[in-house]
């Protein structure tokens, strides 16, 4: 069980990212929804290169024993750094939206087809 | 934007070199310690937001303007991208880190996991050059916000 | 070693660093001056297509070409492949040559087309990096790589949709597009996590050799495909294609097709190179899945496509119907591939499905595209893209107008241009699957045509407008834009055999046999 | 090299060559052309038999006579109607709704390949 935690914990991330996606109309709150989802993404990467009892992987004065996988936390180091631009991205999109919408409801956005 | 309270400002003053210098050692002891280009940067343009925040838009874009901060950002992606080409002329392959074993700076092969600064060949100075990037690219994006929220409440 | 000899060898990497390279250098020139600049970007990416059709005729010929990054040596060690490495082989080729020529053309319709526009540094730099992304994702080897080039084109092609911050549609589109593609990319990412717990390894072709199909396989699978469909704009997940197309400036929407089709390229990857292996395990039919995708994408394109006012929303939802054709063949051929009965078929209509699918991308690339440049060029000269006021154009723009033609015949399959060719070879094939199939997939294509006919007659034809009695034939850019790719069409559809036996049949037998991409693996470099 | 420009293009069963279309398409163009001919005799300029006759009412000024598009194949959408409808009130223009689809179809596609 003790050891599942973190999966759990991803579980729950991404399920309440998606929740807050999903039903919240606040588009700062899909935005944090999304930021959710990534940090559950994130976290199930970091988890996959732990190996138990390991020290982290720094070649540098390193005091022996077993690492943890280095690879993992470089590809959510990456992702970390793609997710910061995504967000920034996300978060001056929704300055002009509110510029021009006067709202933060994502229900006033589009519905060209109606 | 509009600056803070005296007390804020001074703070923050003197906690920015610490700030600064604490960022530049990450993004210089990037391929030694955990750390490197991104998350230096991300430090050091945090302490410059420290900065912006504590004195106000206003005062900041005396100082420096958001035209030159894209400019540095693609120095940096430059620089980065032509240490990458280097490797085609001395390695034969894109991203060859040709300095390696050599006498050039960063030249040295670590002896045993000793902690030696002049290690690691093209790689310090990618680190740098991410960092300058992500240094202007983060204050670029929050100079540019704080600046939208500055029209908006000016129009409201 | 010749000065050729060397760029190919070095063109996998080059093809992403020149542009990127460019991208970077861009605002620099960009302050000296303007024409410059453009120069510039067109010379950029007229150099990186070179090297693409270098690389595409070399690989054509000999099989799949690997690029290691950062080293000549240490490719494989104890069993675990190190180090990203490029992998181009026919149908990444294929991907990357239909990529460049678009990107190419658009960069020489933006040059009158975003004149009047601001901060066109910036639409350049993001233009590069778009295409950057697209070419990374079609010929990467390791899959945490395409997730970095997916998310590189999903930033820049974000950030080029809402170029028009003054308009709050193309800022809402912008974010529309953001949140779709975040999420999937993310999705991508979690599948890309589980087969990297479980094997140990990023690279496509090392995990497609030790790929067994367990739970979390499957999951992953699911995971890919639904996310890389959604950014391909399969329905039900199409819905943000009509906003995105319909609000970023033509130049880009043409761009945004191919790296759409990008993302259909990874479906194919996926399902075709990565669980290539285990596919064929008899129990699995995703190929019906997708064919019935294909249907409802089709279906519901066209349908969508026919009530649309908004010119550039009538393309996007036709450019939705013309991906189901797509869909629909490959799916067929994967269900040949997958049943045992129809196994030795192979050979046969499946093999006709994947060509006719896989030459169906590109010819829905360049007439959707066409058709975009078309609507640009009206947009650009009367400032007005609802059909109900446009009319009478005919007369004003003559060029324009049979470029308009060209695209109309086109992406409805009328003989004999390139539309055609692809769309026969996908209704005889998927009519030995089911005839139902095939007579829906015509009937999707007449649907396209009455679209397109409404276009023709409610904005070319008709009396002469008053309003628009000024508007005069557009710049010279975007006329040798349209040229270049209307002349394309035209070549395609009247030599298809010489362009199928060269490029689309290497590229369907690369998606069939994955055998020759994970060779270099075992036989070693 | 030309001959491979020419070579038909084989689909499995059956072959397509635009060159032998173009000239079948010529022909018929021609069987046309003189067909056309032998009505054109009958056609006299600038009697009535050239105006357009719209039930006997008065011709309109030229700009109003052009069809706006939402009036174009008006029958067909009307017959469509009801799935017209469903079909717009799917596309909400909603990005909460475009995620829930791709769940659904997540979730659609987790049963099928679980289940296989």
């Amino acid at each position: 069980m003790i050891d599942n935690l973190p999966f759990i914990a991803v579980a729950a991330l991404i399920i309440i990212g998606l929740y807050a996606v999903l039903f919240r109309r606040n588009l700062i709150k899909i935005v944090i929804g999304i930021a959710l989802i990534e940090s559950g993404v994130n976290l199930f990467l970091v988890t996959l290169g732990y190996r138990a009892g390991s020290i982290a992987p720094i070649y540098t004065s390193s005091p022996g024993g077993i690492m943890s996988y280095p690879v993992p936390q470089a590809l959510t180091l990456t992702s970390i750094v793609i997710g910061v631009a995504v967000l920034a991205l996300m978060l001056s999109l929704i300055i002009h939206i509110y510029r021009h919408y006067g709202s933060l409801d994502v229900r006033k956005l589009g519905g060209e087809d109606q | 934007m509009k600056g803070m309270s005296k007390i804020v400002k001074t703070i923050a003053n003197i906690s920015f070199p610490f700030i600064m210098i604490y960022g530049l050692y990450i993004i210089m002891h990037g391929h030694l310690t955990p750390g490197g280009g991104f998350q230096g940067g991300a430090v050091v343009a945090s302490g410059i937001v420290l900065i912006l925040v504590a004195h106000g838009s206003d005062w900041i874009q005396t100082k420096i303007k958001e035209h030159d901060l894209s400019l540095f950002e693609s120095l940096g992606a430059f620089c980065f991208i032509l240490l990458a080409f280097l490797g085609i002329a001395f390695g034969g392959v894109f991203f060859t880190n040709f300095m390696v074993n050599t006498n050039l700076p960063f030249g040295q092969i670590p002896i045993d996991g000793a902690a030696n600064l002049n290690t690691g060949g093209t790689i310090p100075l990618m680190n740098l050059a991410v960092g300058l990037k992500v240094i202007a690219g983060l204050f670029a994006i929050v100079l540019v916000m704080a600046i939208a929220t500055l029209k908006k409440e000016e129009s409201a | 070693m010749s000065i050729m000899d060397f760029l190919l060898l070095q063109s996998p990497a080059l093809i992403i660093a020149i542009p990127l390279l460019g991208a970077f250098l861009t605002p620099v020139i960009g302050r000296i001056s303007d024409k410059g600049r453009n120069i510039f970007v067109i010379l950029i990416l007229a150099f990186t297509a070179f090297l693409v059709f270098i690389l595409a005729m070399h690989v054509f010929e000999t099989g799949p070409m690997t690029y290691v990054f950062g080293s000549t040596k240490n490719l494989v060690s104890n069993q675990t492949v190190i180090r990203i490495l490029f992998e181009v082989d026919a149908l990444s080729a294929f991907m990357a040559i239909i990529g460049i020529i678009i990107a190419f053309a658009a960069a020489i319709y933006s040059w009158s087309f975003m004149k009047e526009e601001t901060g066109l540094d910036k639409y350049y730099t993001l233009m590069l990096l778009m295409v950057v992304g697209m070419l990374g994702m079609v010929m990467t080897g390791d899959l945490f790589n395409f997730f970095v080039f997916l998310e590189i084109t999903s930033i820049a092609s974000c950030a080029l949709i809402a170029f028009r911050t003054n308009k709050g549609n193309a800022v809402a589109a912008g974010f529309k597009y953001i949140v779709i593609s975040t999420i999937g990319a993310l999705f991508v990412l979690m599948a890309i996590a589980i087969l990297y717990g479980q094997y140990d390894a990023l690279n496509i072709a090392k995990l497609a050799q030790s790929i067994t199909f367990s739970f979390a396989d499957k999951i992953a699978l699911v995971l890919l495909v639904v996310a890389l469909a959604m950014k391909g704009g399969i329905v039900p997940m199409h819905m943000w294609v009509a906003d995105a197309y319909g609000r970023a400036p033509a130049s880009i929407s043409l761009i945004l097709i191919a790296a759409t089709q990008a993302s259909l390229y990874g479906v194919f990857r996926v399902l075709f190179t990565l669980y290539g292996d285990v596919i064929t395990l008899p129990s699995i039919s995703l190929g019906w899945v997708m064919v019935i995708l294909g249907l409802l994408t089709m279906l519901i394109g066209v349908i969508m496509a026919l009530i649309q006012t908004d010119l550039k929303r009538l393309i996007a939802y036709g450019a939705v119907a013309e991906l189901g054709y797509i869909f629909l063949a490959v799916g067929t051929g994967l269900t040949v591939l997958t049943t045992p009965e129809n196994a030795a078929n192979i050979a046969g209509y499946g093999f006709e499905a994947m060509k006719g699918g896989i030459f169906h991308i590109f010819n829905d690339i360049l007439d959707i595209g066409l058709l975009f440049m078309v609507a640009g060029a009206l947009y650009f000269a009367t400032k007005e893209s609802s059909l109900n006021k446009l009319g009478g154009l005919a007369r004003n723009m003559k060029y324009t107008t049979v470029f308009f033609v060209i695209g109309l015949l086109a992406v409805s399959g009328i003989p004999p241009l390139n539309g055609f060719s692809s769309k026969l070879l996908i209704y005889e094939s998927i009519f030995q699957l089911n005839p139902i199939l095939s007579i829906i997939a015509i009937l999707a294509s007449i649907m396209l045509l009455a679209i397109f006919v409404k276009v023709f007659q409610s904005a070319f034809l008709g009396p002469a407008l008053p309003q628009f009695s000024h508007v005069r034939e557009v710049p010279k850019s975007m006329l040798i834009a349209m040229g270049i790719i209307a002349a394309l069409i035209v070549f395609i559809g009247l030599f298809p055999d010489i362009f199928v036996t060269n490029v689309v049949e290497p590229a369907a037998n690369a998606l069939i046999n994955n055998k020759e991409y994970v060779q270099w693996l075992t036989g070693g470099i | 090299m030309l001959e491979e420009f020419i070579k038909t293009l084989l689909t499995g069963n059956g072959f397509w060559n635009p060159l032998v279309w173009i000239l079948g398409f010529i022909v018929i163009f021609l069987v046309v052309y003189i067909l056309r001919g032998y009505g054109n005799a009958s056609y006299k300029k600038g009697t009535s038999q050239t105006q357009s006759f719209l039930s006997g009412n008065p011709e309109y000024e030229k700009q109003f006579m052009h069809i706006k598009a939402s009036n174009l194949y008006w029958g067909w959408t009307n017959a469509m109607k009801w799935i017209i409808d469903i079909l717009k009130k799917m596309h909400t223009g909603n990005v909460s709704d475009y995620v829930l689809w791709f769940v659904i179809v997540l979730g659609v596609l987790f049963i099928f390949v679980g289940l296989m």
